[in-house]
């Protein structure tokens, strides 16, 4: 772990990437100490000082009923680092075991796994959530569940392609021979080997966790007011372009950065940990 | 039967079922879902008869594998039921607005390719360079932006502070161009006109762009990937004994292998733009399927949801078979293996 | 790989610089275009929405018109009317023609109020107490009332008139005589008289207009020879094309910042008044809205200053008026300009106090239309206003078509909705009686579920009553009532606000003297003038 | 005595790292008569590998590289010539043979086309059917019974000596004056390898071709090699005929080697147990095979 770390450090981008993620968890676990109007994360009016640029004491202006813009970010990344786990410790779970029962019991299993997973896939995984969204009410518990739905299938595919070629090792074939349980086989003996990739995969995703949900929220399927969420407020604020500039870019370059940040680690996990693409 | 036929044939048959198991997912969501459909698609001044002549009428009564069976014996009419949101029968809608749609994603997909790969290559071939590392971040950043972001960025940057292009729509009033295919890019060169051509082709230039750049890196990352682990391998050094010219060896030795493995995802990566022209339809006004199916979405205009859904999964699986085929044919190995089974 | 991604970018580059940005118009074609953000209905049958009425005054023609400036209306399709009780007799003009050349005739009005009342939507409501209408001769036609129904002849303003003959001849698919009654094919074609015909409708992007040459009062030379009526622009978008000179009127709903923003570039500022207001609208059958007290406390805590505030576009315009009660300034039963509604907090808690629920042990839904984004704002206020007095609540977006779903049923029906609303007609009755009358509880315009028989008294009195004085009490009364149980937040009479360009001139928009008094009518293109670049 | 096909004198190689500089030859000298086949052999990571590379001039690409001495390739000063003039060797005068032969033919291109691209090395116009029948002959001379449905498949379709033996008919092509072969064969099982060897052998004797033989294999050595240099750590230790190194090794490092044999047959690699301080006595030369003008 710590020599992970340390290779993780060396490397200008990787180091990068462990900033940004440092940053981002503590704006989200420390807003309210951070942020310096932290009732502004909620259903506050101010409309003295509404729609004002940039400066002081709004280092990211205000927007149209006059809250800060720079707290709300912050209140938002708490919303959508726990999205982002939320969905994970679901999705991972119920994916890798899909994947490891269809890839190592094979047969119709398989087969009957893989095509539901198949259908889920088949869907443009945005056009799924939206329309789990668009037809449910769209609360920050829909959301998670939605951008669940079209999450898990990636895991199911991740592993079963790794748990098919698995299947055919000699650790799991000596495994077999003394009598282990299936279960024993799926869980102990190849799940340990799928680990480092499941765990490259989770980093990009949560960066792509909040991506989807900000999408979502975007298109009005998301989180609802006043509560701050970082994709309805580039939604708002565009309708304000260009003249309030600010209330669209400072919160898309927050989901930049975030994104960003996963992706980099991300990708400095996948070579450490020696993980295909 | 040759053997890429036969593979065609085979996914066909795949797809044909999945999409069998897309309508089911997507109908039975649409009916299970609170609010009542007949009362939505009568609108605020509907009599309770009224409603219930509809709800008759839709089948709203009966038990849901029934109505399913119903809309499937429709669908095999080609009739998907009628739009709430416009009043029209959503074939007719689908048919206005795939066009539209799918030549957004079209361009984007194009650039995603020509711009993506060589990137990729280029940052291969000079690894560990400051291309290389250039090239990486541009990358990851390319991806780390939902496509909105980037479109509203792009739009603030080329259309408001510099207007170099044009900020909503497919092309000027001023054009009044017949609509044969529905591409307006087809259309204007069928009919001859060259500037409502590159009018056309400018407005699509930013949105297109704004789709295209999380592929975009995406490409380059793969492909970047995919030939180090290339560059690594015997042959390469084996061809570089040969004296063959670099740049032979990057294209025949290292790009094609690799590209076995990168196109997979990039078809993935294609088949989400379909997805993600929701996001920048909306933020362009681009008259397409997917800003249709953002609309209809909200309002809950069940008939068009399901239409919607379903064209554009089964675009997604056309994609899919494209990109298989494509594979195959860069592969022997696959297009072998078809042969002998 | 490298060549044709160079050769791309310069096609690209290429393409760009050959594009025109601002192609030139063809100089005898002059063109309109403007924005609405909802799809216009072309069906006029099915007309109710901005849009809709937009397509309809200007594709159609209805037998009257209101009065430019002043009260009342005039003959327009009609030469002439009599009246007799429940009786209504119309003479046609005999030199009107519709767009496919047939002639006008009194079949075709019958047809179109016949068609409208078999389809049951849009504003269709307005001609319930008409119990027949029937072509007495080719030119004349005669209307039979239920009852006593004063606002009959304003009602007409709805009542747009079809070419049976065109309709006939394209009947869909569908059961009975008349098959679909032309749905279908009115979905995309235009069958009117109007000045007016479409000559595209896409329902996502726009609906295209042509002058009629052949209109029976003439169109004027000035008037735009295209229209291009554009569907669910964003606002940074209009804002943009304004600014850059390729659009021309904005839709009511742009916010009001982006309307400052262009009004300070030189735009100018149309205006409509409708007789209508922005309405914050109680849940009366959910608790604790049930109960008056509580309402009132809400109607007190509500901030009314702040609100016109956030709607104020420039020195002199904004979106709205102070409101001074439940029935807008202007119309009958209206209280005085100087009774403006004002925030009490004190008077609120009092209330609160008398209030039968304690506040700690509900939370309020306050929804707003997803479609409109200004009423987040109001949603925004609220909250912090009704926290203010120790409500809690939360915001619901809703968009509009589930909107008019939820409210089909009190439970489903927010406690707190945003509605703008305008009397369709001009005339109180359209604007008041759907919203209160207890028969007609239960849809968009009246999600309070009033159920109140004073309230019904005095509609019904209003409807009936022949004079005007009769009238002005019957409102009167409504409007005391109205106050005193608080159904509804009067947060402001409303006036639409329209940013245009310089190369329009609407003198319907812009000069009270000329103003019709009715939504939408102020856009009807023939009386519109283009100014040149 | 005529000019030999390859002459090494004194060549230091280093490579720059993050970490600083390793050297990996500290000097090595040796030659390749005409039609002469020598081997260079010593265990992985003793630089036998990298003088291949050096010698076709694959590795001076790479970044961090530092040559020095005497690289003279038909009495040609490698060092001298210019970037296309030396490139123009390689596949022609000079050519190369892998340790893995399916791997390292190209998977997406059947073996046809890989023919004709290393035929156009030498005759850039070459046309498809010339090509054909030239590659047809090359691997009748390799013994390959269907030439016309070899050169029609990819090389994951053939087994691996089939691949071994393409790459053999490939690599003389163009008739090269040396070829270097490294490792050859090992990836395949051994009764192959062997068979493949003797092949390799006839074929070179045949051409009159120069062969550096690269090997870790001392057992596959003395069946093909006339001349050996033992190279350990980066420095030559001990030259010799064939069968004076066999009967009579003088270096401990080779004493060890030579006891590792009967472990090796398999192929594996040579497993030297204790490394010992005498490994790095200086290089001792047998007679009658010194270096031309007696550099050490």
């Amino acid at each position: 772990m710590t020599r992970t770390l340390a290779i993780l450090l060396r490397n200008p981008l990787s180091a990068l990437g462990v900033l940004l993620i440092t940053l981002v968890v503590l704006a989200a676990v420390f807003a309210d100490v951070i942020a310096p109007f932290p009732d502004h994360r909620g259903a506050v009016v101010d409309f003295a000082n509404f729609n004002k640029a940039p400066g002081w004491p709004y280092l990211f202006g205000t927007d149209l009923v006059g809250r800060d813009l720079f707290s709300r970010i912050l209140y938002a990344y708490r919303i959508s680092l726990f999205l982002g786990v939320v969905v994970l410790a679901v999705a991972v779970p119920v994916g890798v075991t899909i994947g490891l029962a269809a890839g190592y019991l094979g047969g119709w299993t398989e087969s009957i796994l893989m095509r539901v997973t198949d259908v889920f896939l088949s869907i443009p995984p945005l056009v799924l959530a939206m329309s789990i969204m668009g037809l449910l009410e769209p609360t920050l518990f829909n959301g998670m569940l939605a951008v669940t739905a079209m999450w898990w299938p990636w895991y199911t595919r991740l592993v079963y392609n790794l748990a098919r070629g698995e299947r055919e090792e000699g650790y799991v074939l000596a495994a077999e021979v003394i009598g282990s349980s299936r279960l024993h086989i799926m869980f102990r003996e190849i799940l340990p080997n799928c680990v480092p990739a499941i765990l490259t995969k989770m980093t990009l995703d949560l960066g792509f966790v909040i991506l989807i949900a900000s999408s979502l929220s975007f298109l009005g399927l998301g989180v609802q007011p006043p509560t701050p969420d970082l994709g309805s407020m580039v939604a708002e604020g565009a309708k304000y372009l260009p003249d309030s500039w600010w209330l669209t870019v400072f919160p898309g370059l927050a989901i930049l950065v975030a994104v960003f940040g996963f992706n980099l680690l991300g990708d400095a996990l996948r070579e450490i940990l020696g993980v295909d693409e | 039967m040759s053997s890429v036929t036969r593979l065609i044939l085979k996914r066909l048959g795949i797809s044909l079922i999945v999409l069998i198991g897309v309508s089911m997912l997507i109908f039975t969501i649409a009916r299970i879902i609170p609010g009542d459909p007949a009362r939505i698609a009568l609108g605020p001044s509907a009599s309770p008869e009224q409603v219930e002549v509809l709800r008759e009428k839709l089948h709203l009564n009966e038990p849901l594998p029934l109505q399913y069976g119903y809309f499937l014996a429709d669908l095999a009419r080609g009739d998907l039921g009628v739009s709430l949101y416009t009043n029209r029968p959503v074939t007719a809608d689908i048919a206005q607005f795939l066009p539209a749609t799918l030549e957004l994603v079209l361009l984007a997909g194009t650039m995603m390719i020509l711009i993506g790969l060589p990137l990729g290559i280029l940052s291969a071939r000079y690894r560990n360079s400051w291309i290389d590392g250039t090239v990486r971040v541009i990358s990851i950043l390319g991806v780390s932006a939902p496509s909105f972001v980037w479109a509203v960025i792009l739009m603030l940057l080329f259309a408001y502070f510099l207007p170099l292009f044009p900020v909503a729509g497919r092309i000027s009033d001023s054009y009044a161009i017949p609509s044969v295919t529905g591409f307006l890019l087809v259309d204007t060169l069928a009919a001859g006109n060259i500037a409502a051509f590159a009018n056309a082709l400018s407005h699509l230039v930013l949105p297109a762009f704004a789709l295209a750049l999380s592929g975009i890196g995406q490409a380059a990352r793969l492909t970047r990937a995919n030939m180090v682990e290339t560059y690594g391998r015997p042959y390469i050094e084996m061809a570089r004994s040969y004296g063959f010219p670099e740049r032979k060896i990057a294209r025949r030795y290292a790009f094609r292998p690799s590209l076995i493995p990168s196109l997979t995802i990039i078809g993935l990566d294609f088949a989400a733009m379909l997805g993600n022209a929701f996001l920048v339809e909306a933020v362009f006004a681009w008259p397409g399927l997917s800003r249709y199916g953002v609309a209809v979405i909200l309002r809950k205009d069940l008939n068009a949801i399901v239409g919607t859904v379903l064209v554009i999964s089964a675009m997604f699986l056309i994609v899919n078979i494209i990109v298989d085929i494509l594979i195959a044919i860069i592969n022997p190995r696959i297009r072998l293996s078809q042969r002998s089974t | 790989m490298k060549k044709p991604s160079i050769f791309l970018a310069a096609a690209l580059l290429a393409a760009t610089a050959l594009s025109p940005l601002h192609p030139l118009e063809a100089a005898a074609e002059s063109v309109l275009r403007l924005d609405e953000v909802a799809v216009g209905e072309m069906d006029p049958g099915k007309a109710s929405d901005y849009a809709d009425s937009i397509l309809m005054f200007n594709v159609y023609d209805t037998l009257v018109l209101p009065i430019q400036g002043g009260p009342g209306y005039a003959p327009h399709l009609a030469e002439s009317w009599e009246m007799d009780g429940t009786d209504f007799v119309f003479k046609l003009r005999s030199d009107v023609s519709f767009q496919s050349g047939n002639p006008l005739t009194a079949e075709d009005v019958v047809f179109s109020f016949e068609r409208m009342n078999a389809l049951g939507q849009g504003l269709s409501f307005l001609f319930e107490k008409v119990e027949s209408a029937e072509a007495v001769d080719t030119h004349t036609v005669r209307f039979k009332l239920t009852e006593t129904y004063s606002p009959f002849i304003a009602s007409l303003v709805r009542l747009p008139i079809v070419d049976k003959k065109l309709v006939m001849e394209n009947l869909g698919d569908g059961e009975g005589e008349m098959k679909d009654w032309g749905q279908a094919f009115l979905s995309s074609n235009s069958a009117g008289t109007g000045a007016y015909s479409v000559s595209a409708h896409n329902p996502q992007d726009e609906t295209v207009m042509q002058k009629n040459a052949d209109y029976f009062l003439g169109v004027p030379d000035a008037a735009p020879d295209t229209v291009r009526l554009r569907y669910g622009l964003e606002a940074a978008t209009v804002r943009t094309l304004i600014a850059q000179g390729k659009h021309d009127i904005s839709s009511q709903w742009l916010p009001p910042e982006v309307m400052k923003a262009l009004a300070a570039d030189g735009a100018q500022l149309f205006t409509e008044t409708g007789g209508g207001g922005f309405y914050i609208k109680m849940n009366t059958a959910k608790a604790p809205l049930d109960d008056a007290n509580c309402r009132l406390a809400l109607a007190k805590a509500y901030d009314y200053a702040t609100g016109l505030a956030m709607v104020s576009i420039s020195d002199g315009v904004a979106q709205g008026s102070p409101s001074t009660g439940g029935v807008p300034v202007g119309m009958y039963g209206s209280n005085p300009v100087d009774r403006k509604l004002e925030r009490d907090v004190d008077a609120a808690r009092q209330y609160l106090a008398d209030c039968k629920y304690d506040p700690s042990e509900f939370t309020l839904q306050v929804s707003w239309i997803g479609e409109v984004a200004i009423e987040e704002r109001f949603a925004l206020l609220m909250q912090a206003n009704f926290a203010e007095i120790g409500i809690k609540s939360e915001i619901r977006k809703i968009p509009w078509a589930l909107f008019t779903e939820q409210v089909t049923n009190p439970e489903t029906t927010p406690h707190i909705s945003q509605i703008f609303a305008n009397a369709v007609t001009g005339d109180p009755d359209t604007l008041l009686y759907p919203m209160y009358h207890s028969s007609v509880r239960g849809t968009w315009q009246s999600p309070e579920y009033l159920d109140d028989e004073q309230v019904d008294a005095a509609l019904d009195k209003g409807r009936k009553a022949a004079t005007p004085e009769e009238r002005e009490v019957a409102y009167s009364q409504l409007n005391d009532r109205l106050m005193q149980i608080a159904p509804t937040i009067y947060a402001y009479d409303r006036q639409s606000v329209f940013v245009a360009s310089d190369r329009v001139k609407a003198p319907a928009l812009q000069d009270p003297a000329k103003a019709f008094g009715l939504d939408g009518m102020g856009f009807s293109f023939r009386l519109m003038e283009m100014t040149g670049q | 005595m005529s000019e030999p096909t390859l002459l090494i004198r004194d060549l230091h190689l280093s490579f720059r790292t993050y970490t600083g500089i390793i050297d990996v030859l500290h000097g090595i000298s040796l030659h390749i008569a005409k039609g002469e086949r020598v081997a260079l052999v010593g265990e992985s990571g003793s630089g036998k590998s990298v003088t291949a590379r050096l010698i076709i001039g694959l590795l001076q690409m790479a970044r961090g590289t530092r040559v020095d001495g005497l690289l003279q390739f038909e009495g040609r000063d490698l060092e001298k010539l210019s970037q296309s003039e030396r490139h123009a060797l390689r596949g022609t005068r000079m050519s190369m043979i892998f340790q893995d032969p399916t791997s390292s033919l190209n998977p997406v291109y059947t073996v046809g086309a890989q023919f004709h691209e290393v035929l156009r090395r030498s005759a850039p116009g070459i046309g498809k059917t010339q090509a054909m029948e030239r590659a047809t002959a090359l691997l009748d001379e390799v013994l390959i019974p269907d030439p016309a449905r070899v050169l029609a498949s990819y090389p994951f379709q053939l087994s691996g000596g089939m691949n071994q033996r393409v790459m053999i008919a490939m690599a003389l092509a163009n008739e090269p004056s040396l070829l270097i072969a490294d490792e050859p064969g090992t990836a395949l099982d051994v009764t192959v390898q062997a068979q493949t060897l003797k092949l390799m052998r006839d074929v070179v004797t045949r051409h009159g071709t120069s062969v550096l033989f690269i090997s870790h294999n001392l057992g596959v050595v003395r069946e093909f090699a006339d001349r050996v240099y033992v190279i350990y750590k980066g420095r030559l230790v001990e030259q010799a005929r064939t069968d004076d190194l066999f009967d009579n090794p003088q270096h401990p490092y080779t004493q060890a080697l030579m006891r590792a044999i009967p472990r090796i047959t398999g192929g594996g690699i040579p497993d030297i147990e204790e490394a010992s301080e005498r490994f790095h006595e200086p290089l001792i030369v047998h007679e009658s095979c010194g270096e031309p003008g007696g550099a050490r």
